[in-house]
């Protein structure tokens, strides 16, 4: 199996792990499960139309957990219109993901899209969205 | 490419030359006189490497207590085991087309059965309890009046479970069916005596041994003969079971170390014993870790755990500076969970969270303390990040 | 035992190690990094020891210009030529069951054969001329709408003719046969191009080219891919084609001597040859001596005369300071006169008083000139002390 | 194949080896052929009622050439009865020649038997054996 350099840096030094409070300003969304073979937790504070902070937890293979990694590192500061945009694709070519990973990137999406429906169906929300 | 090399404890895929062995195996090298085709028995050169041949013949059939003229020179258990399950049930076909054997066997008994399948024969595949273990009433429901053949190997290569194959060989023997056992995991951990376990056909290789790769044998009872099938014919070497020039060097090898491996037997397998207590103490002080394989009836080299919570590839990745392995070699190149693992009830998903650590000849107590930290340190961490169960 | 040891003339029976190759060999035996299975990827040991058996896979490839994924690692020419004849012949029974192949083929194509004419082929075997060549025009002759494979042999083992093989493929190319072409005697005496000679599948082994015994390997079509069944079954390593662990040292060995042998080639054949004519214009002076197979289609290193009005046990007895063979390594351990020269046409009797001479790398021209000696001696004792055939 | 210390020995230097120049006192004999793997000729000069030279030579194996040798030896000295009692068992004990190679040793045996019968014939002969 090969790993590219930013895999291997991000699988030895996962940036943004863990699980922020909860909070009225707080989103959380969660995607796959250990028996998939990767699981996946994301945690954003939302402040105004961004997110100024975004953390995660992984179980999964190297790339997964590069890639839970590398997500929130490319998602912070991202406005709900950045998170819409976003596609699994992104991370399979910043991390030169090889296609038989690609179903473990669809979690990571799966994810993504999760927090960005909570994101949606928050009440502060729907002035802007409207 | 890591500078430095990670901690050897994959003995189970295969040993590292013994030194002695090597030195052996130079002498061949570099000794003219011992280069001649000891097939040419018309002169010296010839006769001079016949000599190393049946020195080592006699060496490998007394690890086992059998008789120099029942060992045949194959290129390794692969060889062996096919030339022993192609060989007989082709033969025998005539007394009947079924074959017992078990679920968790090596491939190259499991593909070798699948061939004979496609010739028409049929297989009972045991499935071992969760331990591992196939009882030998298991066998012995299995058997029907036109079963021929059971194939059972004596040390797993993953689980490192042993089975109880003088009980199987007894009961074979009372029902006149052929046994075959591999033994290639065993030689040199556990005592075998193909007289005592009552077994007609039994395959071996040097590289599980502390010998070369490409060299193996098959026991083969004399009397009353087990009649075989050749895999390949030509010179009419080895009885013309098995053409091909003999590999002087090579045989020597095996020889020597299955010579070594008999008499240093015991004092290997205490050694090896505790190194492995030592290692699972270590990692069992991890929570959700589990032994694969009965705990008692096991090879002294082998421990094979499966960590829950922890992700295989992963785990395996993290572990960079161990050479340890996901199932057998052979698998470790695919992504595929152990089938042995899955037969003893185990979830894919817990079966790719496995890895089986090998010990052997040249393991040290350093080394061992270091595999316990380097486990503990890339289990805790991936459980760190991983998402709580009991989440939010 | 002799004390001192005889002059080598026996390299078609096998040749010593090269020094060079018993040098990689021991590089193996000696260092720990490269004793991992080949087959373990998940770690550095099993990737050292891939990477050193790939390279040896492109040193074989190059020396007959064939690609690297065509070259699949067998125990020797025996293993493979049963590989290609059986592997194929069961493969491809569909396209018909048929093969054509010659008489004086080594045992391990004849009793593959043999094997092949007891599971309902039908095989043609061609009779060479008395000069040893088999022409494409009998090969054409005897091709059949159901023929589905040809195999014929590069250098022959006892007379050392060579056959026109590129004529052959062209033929079989043309009917869309199979070609399978034993080279384990040509390989680094004859030059051997796969693309040009238009073969399918090739044997070769080590242990004829100064490499070590008990590897070979098969060279094998790729496009067109030439589908085969397995001998033996198991691990799947080589495509599947032949499972067991790879012996690296072994491979290794492999790769350097055919590395150094097609470089070195045209430099020792023109040295060889010049010492087996040195030889035969020595032993020619001897009346009634009879060179077999064809003076100029030969290879360098061999040569095979009859010794008539001299007893062939006699002869060989008489001249133990020179190790020679009377016929192929296998065949010598036995009385029976050689089915090669009885193919030749030659009678029992002269097949019984002939001698195969041949030469290698390390033959030195004081060898060739202290052989000359002995064979004058022990023939011109031996004729006078037999009854004249003019007597009284 | 196996060779006696004798055999060795009468292969390397062979005794009697030749033919006695004809004469009424030379007796010749010869039995089988190249062909057939082994031939013998004796000669051998009768005086009286013995032997008193008896040469030989032989095409054959070590074992068939080490047996005519030993046989010149052997039967110099011998009377017409000893030739009569002569058979190939005695070369096979006292050479060790092996079971495989007893039929050539017939074949010297055939030589014996016909150095016998013309000696019988011989016209001096009649009155001694009347
Ligand atoms: C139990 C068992 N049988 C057979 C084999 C195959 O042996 P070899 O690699 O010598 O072909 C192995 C090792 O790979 C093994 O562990
Ligand atoms: C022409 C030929 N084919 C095949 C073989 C068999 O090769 P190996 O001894 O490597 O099995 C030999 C040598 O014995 C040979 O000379």
């Amino acid at each position: 199996m090969h790993y590219s350099p930013l895999v291997e840096r991000h699988f030895a030094t996962p940036c943004n792990v863990g699980q922020l409070a909860s909070g009225s300003d707080v989103l959380t969304a969660r995607a796959g499960s250990q028996d998939r073979g990767v699981e996946i937790l994301l945690s954003a504070r939302v402040e105004h139309d961004r997110i100024v902070a975004l953390n995660h937890r992984v179980y999964g293979c190297p790339h997964s957990i590069a890639a839970a990694s590398w997500l929130t590192e490319r998602l912070t500061g991202a406005t709900l219109q950045d998170l819409a945009r976003w596609t699994w694709r992104e991370a399979a070519t910043a991390l030169e993901v090889p296609p038989e990973k690609w179903g473990r990137l669809l979690v990571l999406e799966d994810a993504v899209r999760a927090l960005e429906k909570n994101w949606r169906s928050r009440p502060s929300n729907h002035a802007e969205t409207a | 490419m890591s500078e430095r090399l990670p901690i050897y404890l994959d003995y189970a895929a295969t040993t590292p030359l013994d030194p002695r062995v090597a030195e052996a195996m130079i002498e061949c090298l570099h000794t003219s006189e011992l280069q001649g085709n000891p097939s040419s028995m018309g002169h010296e050169y010839g006769r001079r490497a016949r000599a190393r041949v049946e020195q080592a013949r006699a060496q490998v059939a007394a690890a086992i207590n059998a008789r120099p003229a029942s060992i045949v020179w194959t290129s390794g258990a692969t060889e062996s085991n096919n030339l022993a399950l192609l060989g007989a049930a082709r033969f025998h076909a005539d007394r009947g087309k079924h074959i017992v054997s078990s679920r968790t066997e090596h491939k190259a008994v499991l593909d070798a059965l699948k061939q004979l399948e496609a010739e028409g024969f049929s297989v009972t595949y045991l499935k071992p309890a969760s331990d591992g273990i196939v009882t030998v009433e298991q066998v012995r429901d299995a058997l029907r009046d036109d079963t021929q053949l059971v194939s059972l190997m004596h040390v797993n290569n993953e689980i490192g479970v042993i089975q109880d194959v003088g009980a199987v060989g007894r009961l074979c023997r009372e029902r006149g069916v052929l046994l075959h056992v591999d033994a290639a995991q065993s030689a040199g951990k556990v005592s075998i005596d193909v007289e005592e376990m009552g077994v007609d056909l039994l395959s071996l290789t040097a590289h599980k041994v502390y010998g070369p790769k490409g060299i193996g044998a098959l026991y083969l009872r004399r009397n009353p003969p087990v009649g075989l099938r050749p895999l390949m014919f030509g010179g009419g070497q080895e009885l013309g079971l098995r053409s091909g020039t003999l590999p002087t060097h090579q045989i020597v090898g095996m020889g020597v170390a299955f010579e070594i491996a008999e008499r240093e037997r015991e004092a290997d397998v205490v050694r090896i014993r505790a190194l492995r207590e030592r290692l699972w103490a270590g990692i069992s002080k991890l929570r959700n870790v589990e032994l694969n394989g009965d705990p008692e009836r096991r090879v002294c080299s082998v421990l094979n755990v499966s960590f829950h919570g922890v992700e295989g590839e992963s785990l395996q990745y993290a572990l960079a500076d161990l050479a340890v392995s996901t199932g057998s070699a052979c698998a470790s190149a695919s992504e595929t969970p152990s089938y042995v693992l899955r037969a003893l009830g185990r979830s894919d998903h817990v079966a790719q969270s496995s890895l089986r650590f090998s010990l052997g000849r040249f393991t040290t107590e350093a080394e061992i303390d270091a595999a316990i930290v380097s486990v503990t340190q890339a289990v805790e961490r991936l459980r760190s990040i991983a998402p709580k169960n009991t989440g939010e």
